[in-house]
């Protein structure tokens, strides 16, 4: 049998992972990434320490880039995207935006999510006031070394906000899922907030709680015994400022009582979106989306990682809103699944 | 640019429907090309989940089921864009006033604002004494009512809307309906959306209106857009301001968004990004800006006016309470403003009749209140008392004019020399009184009309 | 032999702690609700967020939520749903802000709205005393199709407004006539109204039941509205026989 | 007009000039009538830490709103407001005005611990209670009841001597409360002691009575305890932000 070939496209988590492991067992791999370096979300985006290791991005996740860069097995190419794909699998064509065509026996798709754009939310002022940031970019203040600082005056916030589910659970704008790890996110950050500020005080209004699995001890316990941080059962439904500072209305729910409380600074927990260019990565790919605009998968009893077509797989967050660690855990997943697609035909004829 | 008529399998979707015939390509490029200048809420995932009733309302219409009003060249229609995104014609020309109780009842200068500006255009309107209110007050206040009575009152107001003209020898259609009440814009959206969705209702709707000969050619007669006064003031207002001979710059002003305009059926609601960036709803504010004022947000912007529509009329404490404490106060301690223009009937009544009993609880405020049309008839150099008829709004409009440079003293001393003519018989008119009657008792065909 | 399973557990009227209410009549009520053509229309589901009631007017001010009118509807509390029509539903402001805010796509305001017909439909005492105050405007909007006339804004029923409910004084025909809008010059609607219109409105009240909703709250406004009816019914059957002779 | 939905609102939100006239206007009653908002407008954020510095107080901060201390309780079994989770929220939020409308319920926690058993948090809710029953005391929002007044007469008895005399303590209670010493259900009780009680009992009852005996070495206990209380009290009081005072009553 002659060696493999996978394309893998994107190169995040899911796809350093998937070609990683593709390398590791003898494929050749073209790793196809849109942008000018690799790394994905957790380093285009400037993420501070991940959850749960604690360990920064750039350490982590560089360590994964440093991996695949190293690796004499994989080929590739930055800044360049797939434009045309065809053939079937074990027979695929691959023409690249930089003009390079690429054969491959099958491809994984690691085109992982867009975060949410708060602006669409006009009435939680993102894009109005100042002071109203994004957990992104509050990843960005830690992981910049700046500290969490006003943006308006740089000073140092009092009193923080953060509101879950923004973008996420939301039926106003077509978002009726839960981007399942801005609980746990918000937590960490929370506690980073209480350790770097510990004259602030730091509330995060929720309509539940889902730092799912063992996420429960290390961040919503450990957030509220260690670090003092406030949860309080609303959903914000709006931010407005009087001019001075932001104001946050709600209800506390449990209270059952309209609130308007005044904050320094307000973080929106921004869910995960598809990624936007999914509507064209499905045509160029011929595969299907599922009705939020997510990678649909196939069926994953038999063979997790598939998609609506035979030889096209893929893993992470580009089939809905993934941890860092699942989506390493999926691109490794889709690497097997590749190989033992690719043997089949072998096996077949065999029998 | 020239207008290919909709032909074959797509008669009937749209009056602005036609092939492009661009290669699969340049249909591509031309969609990336909108997908990246539209406007920033219309993502991609969410602009196919949210319905515009328009389209079904079009599909109703080649099914033979209702006859959609269309505006056409002779409405001179200008395209604003919705929540997200859409187009919505506006109509600035040939318009049937659909008035507001609460306007004419007690805030006179509102209408009379708004034939005074299309006068000053050479816009060519019929204001008639056949038509009702939308009987929505009613219904949302006191329970009264239900979506059959509130559908047929809307469908009979519309109808009227489209034979009028008949009446001047003009074909059907020639008017279209300009909704100048808030709650009435917001009720009828609302029962178009039912209307679309339901063949119940539209059969019970049918049989009454076929009672009243309220019918066309069999079918319901459904409006291609229902149109706010203020959406026309909204797309008129550079050309308002050509008129404009009174300065606004030092002038701040905040502005009340009416629920009833904006909160129902919100995806119909014009935004602007060159209108606080499309943050916030575009009419009013617009206007506001483009005559020159600074307009100022504050932190209850969103808040409604307290209008409570049952406790306007039979619980006044919850209304004069949130009017002062959640609106007024906030305006004047948080934006400082000049004036608070509001574009719906009862927002203006609450935030301008409920500002003197603050003084019982030592909350002495006092802020003038208007309707954008009302400003911008005195920004083009209205008479204050004879034309916006300021006289009726109980909050200090006075220093405000004195601010804008108006000598509201000459200007009340000559319309109560004014009066007097009027006592005697001889008062001014914005219109001729006679085509107020389009049928039935009193209806008199005019000289000339048959020819017009 | 018939078992119920839904023990009936009658409650009192809380506003005027007269007799308990059947479970019968508490289930008739949450039916007519239910079966309201819109009720699947304005509730989907609830998360319990809270940002209808966060951005409530009413909430502000009153003990009122409109998640707790949801939540009461969604898990068919017919106890809870009867209680809060005895004074919760009339506190609802009907500004729509619940229902453009609403992450499920609900309408609270517009489920306050089913609730009110339905208090209406059973005659609740409720209803009678809330809508007191209404009489004057529902005469005047059924029998004109105008809500409100200039000479109903008198300082005897709105001294809360002060002073200048004119800051011209004069007499109101005279103001009223000073008004450059013809269609205005009227004392009793808000603008003219066409005999004809008026019993085209007539009419759609009568075929949509809107009447009968009259009869079971105020019996005596029916009767006056009904005279006043017949009167212009006449009159305009006057006119049309006038033209035929023509 | 009268409100409809009066019921929905605070009585003292509502604002009213029963006779008032304003610019020649009678705008009595009704027509002046405002209301306040309910709206909760901040947190007081030191609420928290000042019930956690109480003995009991420690844990408050573990609590997520489950309920199981409100379910399993005794009290709420027959007072439906007695509800620790609630008030637990309230302290944690910095809710001070909410927790004091329930000032007069919130001490009857009777200490059957059946929530510091179900708590999977380990708040020990009835360890808050009973911190939040003495942070209300040490804040003034308590006036003395006759209840507080018979404790603070019997443990100044046992600071003093290291004993309980009880007629003593009924004395000085009676004298604060300023009732007279004889109450026919004291007498009629006094009158049974004596007819049952052995001869040498009363004897040595009649004595303690006038000799005021102490326990033995008294003093240095005591000053090792008023010691203690005092420094308690001094922190307790620096937790709360109060001026430095007497401590508990010593």
């Amino acid at each position: 049998m002659s060696e493999s070939r996978v394309l893998v496209v994107g190169s995040g988590p899911a796809g350093l992972s998937a070609a990683h492991a593709l390398a590791a067992a003898g494929s050749r791999v073209t790793l196809v990434e849109k942008a000018d370096r690799l790394g994905g979300a957790p380093i285009l985006s400037g993420y501070a320490r991940l959850v749960p290791s604690h360990e920064w991005a750039r350490d982590a996740i560089g360590g994964m880039v440093a991996r695949v860069e190293g690796n004499q097995r994989i080929d590739i190419h930055r800044s360049a995207v797939v434009e045309n794909f065809e053939g079937s699998l074990g027979n695929f064509r691959a023409k690249l935006s930089n003009g390079q065509v690429i054969g491959a026996d099958a491809a994984v798709l690691c085109t992982g999510f867009t975060h949410f754009d708060s602006v669409s939310k006009p009435e939680w002022g993102f894009g109005i006031y100042p002071d109203v940031v994004t957990t992104v970019q509050v990843e960005q203040m830690f992981s910049s070394g700046a500290g969490v600082r006003c943006p308006s005056d740089g000073r140092v916030p009092d009193r923080v906000a953060i509101l879950l589910c923004v973008g996420s659970r939301d039926r106003q704008i077509g978002r009726e899922w839960c981007s399942k790890i801005c609980c746990t996110v918000s937590a960490n950050i929370a506690m980073e907030i209480r350790e770097a500020l510990p004259k602030s005080s730091v509330y995060i209004y929720y309509m539940d709680v889902r730092t799912f699995g063992l996420y429960e001890g290390p961040y919503y316990w450990e957030s509220q015994e260690e670090h003092r941080v406030k949860y309080i059962k609303a959903r914000i439904a709006e931010v407005a400022s009087d001019g001075k500072r932001l104001i946050l209305k709600g209800e506390d729910t449990l209270v059952k009582r309209p609130i308007t409380i005044p904050f320094d600074m307000v973080v929106q927990a921004v869910g995960m979106d598809p990624n936007v260019d999914n509507v064209h990565i499905a045509s160029v790919f011929g595969i299907q989306l599922d009705k939020y605009g997510y990678v649909r998968k196939a069926p994953v009893y038999s063979a997790a990682g598939g998609t609506s077509r035979p030889g096209v797989f893929v893993a992470g967050a580009a089939t809905g809103p993934e941890t860092i660690d699942d989506s390493i855990a999926q691109g490794q997943s889709a690497a097997i699944a590749v190989l033992a697609a690719m043997r089949m035909p072998v096996q077949e004829a065999a029998e | 640019m020239t207008h290919k008529e909709p032909t074959g399998d797509y008669n009937g979707f749209g009056p602005g429907w036609k092939a492009t015939g661009l290669t699969p390509a340049e249909a591509r490029r031309a969609t990336d090309w909108v997908e990246a200048k539209i406007d920033r809420r219309a993502l991609l995932v969410n602009k196919d989940r949210v319905e515009d009733i328009r389209e079904r309302m079009w599909e109703l219409e080649k099914d033979g089921e209702i006859v959609v009003h269309r505006i056409g060249d002779q409405h001179e229609p200008v395209v604003a864009r919705t929540l997200y995104g859409w187009e919505k014609k506006i109509p600035t020309n040939s318009l049937w006033h659909h008035k507001s109780c609460g306007q004419c009842g007690n805030i006179p200068g509102y209408p009379s604002s708004i034939l005074w500006l299309m006068n000053k255009f050479g816009i060519r309107y019929l204001d008639e004494t056949d038509q009702t209110s939308c009987t929505a007050w009613n219904y949302h206040g006191s329970g009264i009512g239900n979506v059959v009575s509130l559908a047929a009152i809307f469908l009979r107001n519309f109808h009227q809307a489209y034979v009028s003209a008949q009446a001047q020898g003009l074909p059907v259609g020639t008017y279209y309906p300009l909704v100048h009440c808030g709650t009435s814009f917001g009720n009828y959206k609302e029962m178009r959306i039912y209307l679309m969705h339901s063949a119940e209702l539209r059969e019970q709707v049918r049989k009454i209106l076929g009672k009243l000969g309220r019918l066309v050619d069999g079918k319901l007669l459904i409006p291609e857009e229902i149109v706010h006064y203020s959406e026309w003031l909204h797309v008129m207002r550079h050309r308002i301001r050509e008129h404009q001979v009174v300065d606004c710059g030092n002038l701040r002003a905040t502005i009340h968004p009416a629920c009833h305009v904006y909160k129902m059926v919100p995806e119909d609601v014009i935004y602007d990004d060159t209108v606080m960036d499309g943050n916030r709803v575009a009419v009013s504010t617009g206007l506001m800006q483009t005559l020159g004022a600074q307009v100022i947000d504050y932190s209850t912007w969103y808040d409604c006016c307290g209008f409570g529509f049952r406790h306007i009329i039979g619980e006044r404490e919850f209304t004069r309470s949130f009017a002062i404490d959640r609106k007024i106060k906030v305006a004047v301690d948080e934006a400082r403003s000049d004036v608070m223009i509001g574009h719906d009937t009862g927002c203006i009544t609450t935030l301008d009749k409920n500002q003197w009993i603050g003084r019982a609880v030592d909350k002495v405020y006092e802020l003038p209140v208007m309707a954008d049309c009302q400003f911008a008839a005195l920004a083009c150099g209205a008479h204050p008392y004879k034309l916006a008829q300021l006289h009726w709004h109980a909050s200090p409009f006075e220093t405000l004019l004195e601010k804008l440079g108006i000598d509201w003293q000459q200007a009340k001393a000559e319309f109560e020399s004014y009066l007097k003519d009027v006592a005697d018989g001889r008062f001014e008119t914005l219109y001729d009184p006679k085509r107020a009657i389009t049928s039935g008792p009193g209806f008199v065909r005019q000289q000339g009309d048959q020819a017009a | 032999m018939t078992t119920t399973l839904k023990a009936p557990t009658p409650i009192g009227d809380p506003l005027n702690g007269s007799a308990a209410v059947s479970y019968e009549k508490l289930e008739a009520i949450f039916d007519d609700i239910r079966s309201h053509p819109l009720y699947d229309h304005e509730l989907n589901g609830c998360l319990n967020c809270g940002i209808c009631t966060a951005t409530c007017p009413s909430a502000q001010y009153y003990d009122y939520s409109p998640r707790e009118i949801v939540q009461l509807l969604w898990t068919e509390n017919l106890e809870g749903i009867y209680d809060a029509m005895q004074e919760k539903i009339w506190a609802c402001a009907q500004c729509y802000t619940c229902a453009a805010r609403c992450p499920f796509q609900n309408s609270p305001g517009g489920l306050v709205m089913i609730m009110r017909e339905a208090a209406i439909k059973h005659g609740l005492q409720s209803v009678k005393d809330v809508l007191r105050p209404f009489t004057r405007v529902m005469l005047k909007v059924i029998s004109t199709g105008n809500q409100l006339a200039p000479n109903m804004i008198t300082p005897q029923a709105f001294p809360d407004w002060g002073p200048n409910i004119s800051k011209i004084d004069a007499p109101l025909t005279v103001l009223r006539k000073a008004i450059p809008v013809p269609t205005l010059h009227t004392l009793d609607t808000a603008w003219i109204v066409n005999l004809k219109t008026s019993i085209e409105l007539y009419t759609i009240w009568e075929e949509t039941g809107v009447l009968q909703q009259l009869e079971v709250v105020d019996s005596s406004l029916y009767d006056v509205i009904v005279d006043v009816m017949d009167e212009k019914r006449n009159e305009y059957q006057d006119w049309l026989d006038e033209q035929d002779e023509d | 007009m009268p409100i409809h939905e009066k019921s929905l609102i605070r009585p003292e939100n509502i604002i009213r000039h029963e006779s008032m006239n304003l610019q020649g206007v009678d705008v009595s009653g009704d027509w002046s009538t405002f209301i306040g908002s309910r709206t909760i407008t901040d947190y007081n954020e030191d609420m928290q830490d000042e019930i956690a510095a109480l003995p009991g107080g420690e844990y408050i901060h573990r609590c997520w709103q489950c309920g199981s201390c409100t379910n399993t309780c005794t009290v709420n079994a027959i007072e439906a407001r007695f509800n620790p989770r609630y008030w637990i929220y309230l302290i944690r939020i910095g809710l001070e005005e909410e927790l004091l409308r329930d000032k007069d319920i919130l001490w009857q926690c009777v200490s059957c611990n059946k929530c510091t058993y179900t708590c999977p948090r380990d708040v020990v809710p009835e360890g808050v209670m009973k911190a939040t029953a003495h942070w209300l005391e040490l804040k003034g929002h308590t006036p003395d009841s006759p209840s507080t007044i018979f404790d603070r007469e019997f443990s100044n008895q046992i600071f003093a001597t290291g004993k309980v005399e009880e007629g003593r303590v009924l004395r000085r209670f009676f004298a604060s409360t300023g009732q007279a010493l004889r109450q026919p259900w004291l007498e009629s009780m006094v009158i049974g002691l004596v007819s049952r009680l052995p001869v040498k009992m009363l004897l040595r009852l009649g004595l303690s009575a006038v000799l005021r005996p102490k326990t033995r070495k008294w003093s240095k206990s005591r000053a090792a305890i008023t010691d203690y209380l005092q420094q308690q009290g001094r922190a307790e009081r620096r937790a709360l932000h109060l001026s430095a005072g007497e401590g508990t009553h010593v």
